[in-house]
């Protein structure tokens, strides 16, 4: 079973990177451009059948390591 | 699969090449056996076009344990203590991915010292790039520099030197060479000699997979349009897991489990092996089932060929391997045995039981193609600069200009994104002539820089090549430590072409003779042939990288004025020659022209005598005088301190901009203190050496009688402008 | 005074700390990451490097190792803790330190010797500081940005739990002064018990004065008593 | 308008930190795990209602800033 997750920092949280990329891509002339974030992108892939335990799996991945909840959001989808 | 002109082409092997496989081998390759050949008589591996001129190069001296021919050089500083170090290009990796290009030179480099049993104590780099108004430009020189920051960074090692240059000549072709200095134990040196009967061979560190396949033959061939589509092959380099294999690798050199030992560098598992055999006139049998691999379903051809980063080959002792997979399994690497050395001196390569090819292993090595390429003679050019017939420009404007042209601007933008401090035993830091390193827990250190002059070089090999090793001892020199030895990288355009060639040639006869001249042998090195473009050759620049001994270090006078009211000793003799200098570059775009004449002999005297003063303890700072003459090397000294000067004209000389801005070769500024200048001249007198007075340290003022004067804060801007707006 | 040196796969800032420590003749042991026990210490350091190669976000997977538990343990019981770097990082990450260190402002990794202001000297490790001192140090990160919530800042000024501040030469602790976009110029911090201490500049690169200065002396000194 | 934008590591090319990553969370237990592969995210709001045009814009910020074409693949979705 396949999911993809993605994490990204909280609104009140100081983005440095997606403040730096929307400047550099306003730089390079795309003016229409409003808002960019940027966060961390995962693609995970389990042997497990179950969809409910599954999911539940990747919810604990994401508490325990892949993001810092202090921080970030994440968001889980299962993908085919 | 027939083998077709088409796929030998492909293989960067040329029909007659071809030819001389089948007689070597008595019969046709297989596709396997072709794709070996083909990783092993690339120029890269091969040195097929330079092996003759390399054979020239001096490379012998009381100092030198081990020279050209194993992963790196050796050399003795005293007591039991050895220091290990080569240079290596990764041009054109760089060019299609700068930031893994750059990241997996050091990599490699690294490996190729610690190989030898040496812990690495410093980076150096020197990179080349296109016009700064190039649009690539911006994006290869962050890419790199990052690149270079974060591998280096990563594993721990400090980059602590190196050059950043500009010139349009790397347009579509930058340079970026990596040199790695470890120290080692002189009885605890380890080779890539492979010796005795059924030894276990292990591969260890990260897994194989399918990158830099014929990375080889592509740091071998010409770019074209097509290079683009050679990008699969761009490896990623993990210096998390090169630091893991670091510390295993030294903690198992510890004992003696280690017959032979080999990183696989260019053409991977294929010249590793191969090396080992052909140095221990041994066969060699793997079996390539076992290799881990990273990608499923690899074949024997690309696990052969694959250039994954971070991998070794070792030969053990009998009943080591417990012993020694332990200490890989404590750092989380893989260990696995994958063959045997045998007599029968064959490559062996085995897949599912069954042999997928074997090869002599001296078709491979010792019988690999050597040309003596044609080559000509450069015609020395007769332009002569008559600054008459140019635009009149007050020196203030030309030092300006200068100053704050990208070639010549403060690199501190670059050198704060390499830890430069980790280890703590940088005892002079990047910004001065060479840095200096002190060998962990002792009194000695040592001086490391890396230098090249492709337009001296372009114009006039013979004296461009005599002219770096010069300067490169002279950049030791005035850090006041004892040059040693030499590494060199020789980065060049198509070997095939006999002006290329000819450009190599003249060049190592004048790398070699100022080694000659200078006791300074060459200790190890690197070819990167065919850099350019459809044709169009980038100028020829040799790389040198030398490392000097200071026996009992202490602060390190750097070249940043220390007093107001020093003396200020220009040592040396000034001439005034402009050609090729960087006046004429940055204020007239003028390129032709000869380069300043080499005098081995004034350059000798010269340097030693600086080293007697530093003994002495006559001296408050020293720089030596390259680029941009007299008037640079005093702004350098006066920028980093904010101590400004005031020099008189000179007397006999016809013209100002000839004598501020002249770069005659074998000059050095010393800055002494009033009541020492009396021992210093009795000194350079009784040593035959040229000397002027010619002024003194002043505050805050940078002046020039009857010529100008400026702040030495507005100095340090201009200076530091350009980067900041890049 | 017993110190241990947590050893992660990647650190490499731990034979400089550990040489520091014993030129200060601490009685320093070395712990690797796997080892499921810590010995008696007085101090346990968690040195600068790129632990598990900063894979991830800096800090995060070390802070999940099986020695970080122990390290949790001896803090709560009071045992000094001092986290240099990625080890600040690192502390962040197991939550005994509040806040996060974000990529520098600039994307860069920034090598440099800056200025740093001791703004609390009342502590088991800036005692032999003066108050406002400043301290020249060399700093070397690629996420030094500390961040944390407004009241979680709120709580550090009342009680006094910011170490260090970025400042120039003269003290003045402004933007200029800044390196990496820290959140009030932060460089260091305490816990609420300032029993541990986070900071990103490298002390144990400052105890030679034939490679930089000594002002990092007195850190290790005030451990010492 | 709003996009979100994967950017993922060619398949072959080495991915150390997705390697590292997966390591720690078959050490946390997560022993089902099969893969896990490490990208980034990017969520982009542009002012703009043409839809064809957005989506353009979008992909030409890949190409040029947000993707290293060389070693990534990106893929875009638009979001409500
Ligand atoms: N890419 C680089 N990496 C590290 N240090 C560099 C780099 N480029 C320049 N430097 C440092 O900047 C200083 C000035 O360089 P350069 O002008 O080439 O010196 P020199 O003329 O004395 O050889 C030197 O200390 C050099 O080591
Ligand atoms: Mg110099």
């Amino acid at each position: 079973m396949k999911f993809s997750v993605t994490v990204i920092l909280k609104k009140d949280v100081l983005d440095p990177q997606g403040k730096v990329v929307q400047n550099t891509l306003k730089d390079l002339g795309f003016l229409n451009l409003k808002n960019i974030r940027q966060g961390k992108f995962f693609e995970i892939e389990l042997n497990e059948n179950d969809e409910q335990k599954a999911k539940n799996a990747v919810k604990q991945m994401c508490e325990k390591l892949l993001a810092n909840l202090i921080i970030e959001d994440f968001k889980i989808s299962k993908t085919k | 699969m027939k083998i077709t002109n088409k796929i030998i082409e492909n293989h960067g092997l040329k029909l007659n090449e071809y030819e001389n496989i089948k007689k070597l081998l008595k019969r046709e390759p297989n596709f396997l056996e072709l794709g070996i050949f083909s990783a092993m008589w690339n120029e890269h591996c091969s040195y097929k076009s330079s092996r003759l001129h390399l054979k020239n190069l001096p490379t012998k001296g009381r100092q030198v344990i081990q020279g050209p021919g194993e992963n790196a050089g050796v050399i003795d500083i005293g007591d039991d203590d050895a220091i290990v170090f080569k240079i290596e290009s990764h041009n054109h990796p760089s060019f299609i991915e700068p930031y893994q290009g750059a990241a997996t030179g050091v990599g490699g480099i690294l490996r190729d010292v610690f190989t030898m049993g040496a812990r690495p104590i410093a980076l150096l780099n020197s990179i080349h790039f296109g016009s700064p108004k190039h649009p690539k430009t911006k994006s290869l020189l962050n890419g790199v520099v990052s690149g270079i920051g974060g591998y280096g960074n990563c594993i721990g090692i400090p980059t602590v030197a190196g050059e950043t240059k500009f010139d349009e000549t790397y347009n579509e072709n930058i340079l970026v060479n990596a040199m790695a200095v470890g120290h080692a134990k002189k009885n605890k040196i380890f080779y890539s000699k492979a010796k005795g009967l059924d030894k276990t061979v292990v591969y260890v560190g990260s897994k194989t997979g399918r990158d830099g396949i014929h990375g080889a033959s592509m740091a071998s061939a010409e770019f074209d349009e097509k290079s683009e589509e050679k990008k699969p092959t761009v490896q990623v380099g993990d210096p998390f897991t090169e630091k893991l294999l670091l510390e295993a690798c030294l903690e198992l050199m510890k004992d003696d489990s280690i017959i032979a030992i080999q990183d696989m560098g260019a053409a991977g598992l294929t010249s590793s092996s191969v090396e080992m055999a052909s140095k221990g006139s041994l066969g060699i049998e793997l079996e390539l089932d076992k290799i881990p691999c990273r990608e499923e379903n690899m074949t024997p051809y690309e696990m052969m060929l694959s250039e994954s980063q971070e991998r070794m080959l070792i030969i053990l002792e009998d009943g080591k391997e417990e012993y020694a997979k332990k200490i890989f399994q404590k750092w989380d690497l893989d260990f696995v045995i994958i063959g045997k050395t045998n007599n029968d001196k064959n490559l062996t390569l085995k897949f599912n039981k069954e042999v997928v090819g074997k090869i002599p292993i001296d078709a491979l090595a010792s019988k690999a193609p050597v040309y003596n390429r044609e080559w000509v003679k450069k015609k020395p050019t007769q332009y002569k600069v008559d600054l008459k017939k140019l635009k009149k420009i007050k020196v203030e404007d030309a030092l300006v200009k200068i100053l704050s042209s990208p070639n010549h601007s403060n690199k501190s933008w670059i050198t704060n994104q390499y830890d430069q401090m980790v280890m703590c035993d940088t005892i002079q830091r990047s910004g001065s002539d060479a840095a200096i390193i002190r060998i962990h827990n002792k009194d000695k250190a040592i001086a490391v820089s890396v230098d090249s002059s492709a337009n001296y070089c372009k114009s006039h090999p013979i004296t461009g090549g005599k002219q770096i090793v010069c300067e490169n001892w002279r950049n030791l020199i005035a850090v006041g430590a004892k040059p040693l030895a030499i590494t060199n990288c020789l980065n060049f355009g198509n070997p095939e072409n006999k002006e290329v060639m000819g450009e190599f040639a003249e060049c190592l006869i004048g790398i070699k003779e100022a080694c000659e001249y200078l006791n300074y042998p060459v200790v190890s090195g690197n070819v990167s042939f065919y850099n350019g473009t459809n044709n169009k050759n980038i100028y020829p620049t040799p790389v040198i990288g030398g490392v000097g001994l200071i026996k009992n270090v202490s602060k390190p006078l750097g070249h940043n004025f220390k007093k107001i009211k020093s003396n200020i000793i220009l040592v040396g003799k000034t001439f005034g020659h402009l050609g090729q200098s960087c006046f004429l570059r940055e204020n007239y775009s003028i390129n032709e022209g000869r380069p300043p004449e080499v005098n081995l002999a004034n350059e000798k005297n010269n340097g030693e005598i600086i080293l007697k003063l530093f003994e002495k303890n006559l001296l408050n700072s020293v720089h030596d005088i390259s680029n941009g003459g007299l008037i640079l090397a005093l702004c350098e000294m006066s920028i980093g301190s904010g101590i400004g000067i005031n020099i008189s004209k000179p007397k006999k000389l016809r013209n100002i901009l000839e004598y501020l801005f002249g770069e005659d070769q074998g000059r050095y500024i010393l800055e002494v203190d009033s009541e020492k200048v009396k021992n210093v001249e009795k000194m350079l007198i009784t040593n035959n050496i040229y000397y002027e007075n010619i002024g003194l340290t002043q505050n805050k003022y940078f002046e020039i009688e009857g010529e100008f004067k400026i702040n030495t804060n507005d100095l340090f801007k201009i200076n530091n402008q350009w980067y900041n707006d890049f | 005074m017993k110190s241990s040196v947590i050893v992660f796969p990647g650190s490499n800032c731990d034979r400089d700390i550990a040489v520091a420590l014993e030129k200060m003749q601490f009685k320093n042991q070395m712990v690797w990451h796997k080892e499921t026990e810590l010995p008696k210490s007085d101090l346990i350091i968690i040195p600068g490097g790129f632990s598990y190669g900063d894979y991830l976000r800096s800090g995060a997977i070390a802070g999940k190792s099986s020695i970080i538990n122990e390290v949790i343990k001896a803090a709560n019981s009071g045992c000094l803790i001092l986290g240099i770097c990625n080890g600040f990082q690192i502390l962040t990450e197991t939550g005994l330190l509040k806040g996060t260190l974000l990529r520098n402002k600039n994307l860069r990794f920034i090598n440099k010797d800056v200025n740093i202001k001791v703004l609390n000297n009342e502590t088991k490790f800036t005692s032999k500081y003066k108050k406002n001192q400043i301290l020249r140090i060399n700093i070397a990160h690629n996420e030094g940005n500390y961040f944390t919530n407004a009241k979680h800042l709120d709580e550090m000024r009342e009680k006094n739990l910011i170490a260090f501040k970025y400042c120039d030469e003269k003290g003045n602790i402004n933007t200029q002064s800044n390196p990496n976009g820290a959140l009030n110029n932060i460089a260091g911090i305490y816990n609420s018990k300032k029993n541990i201490l986070g900071m990103m500049p490298h002390p144990e690169r400052m105890i030679d004065k034939l490679v930089s200065n000594d002002d990092g002396i007195n850190l290790f000194s005030s451990l010492l008593k």
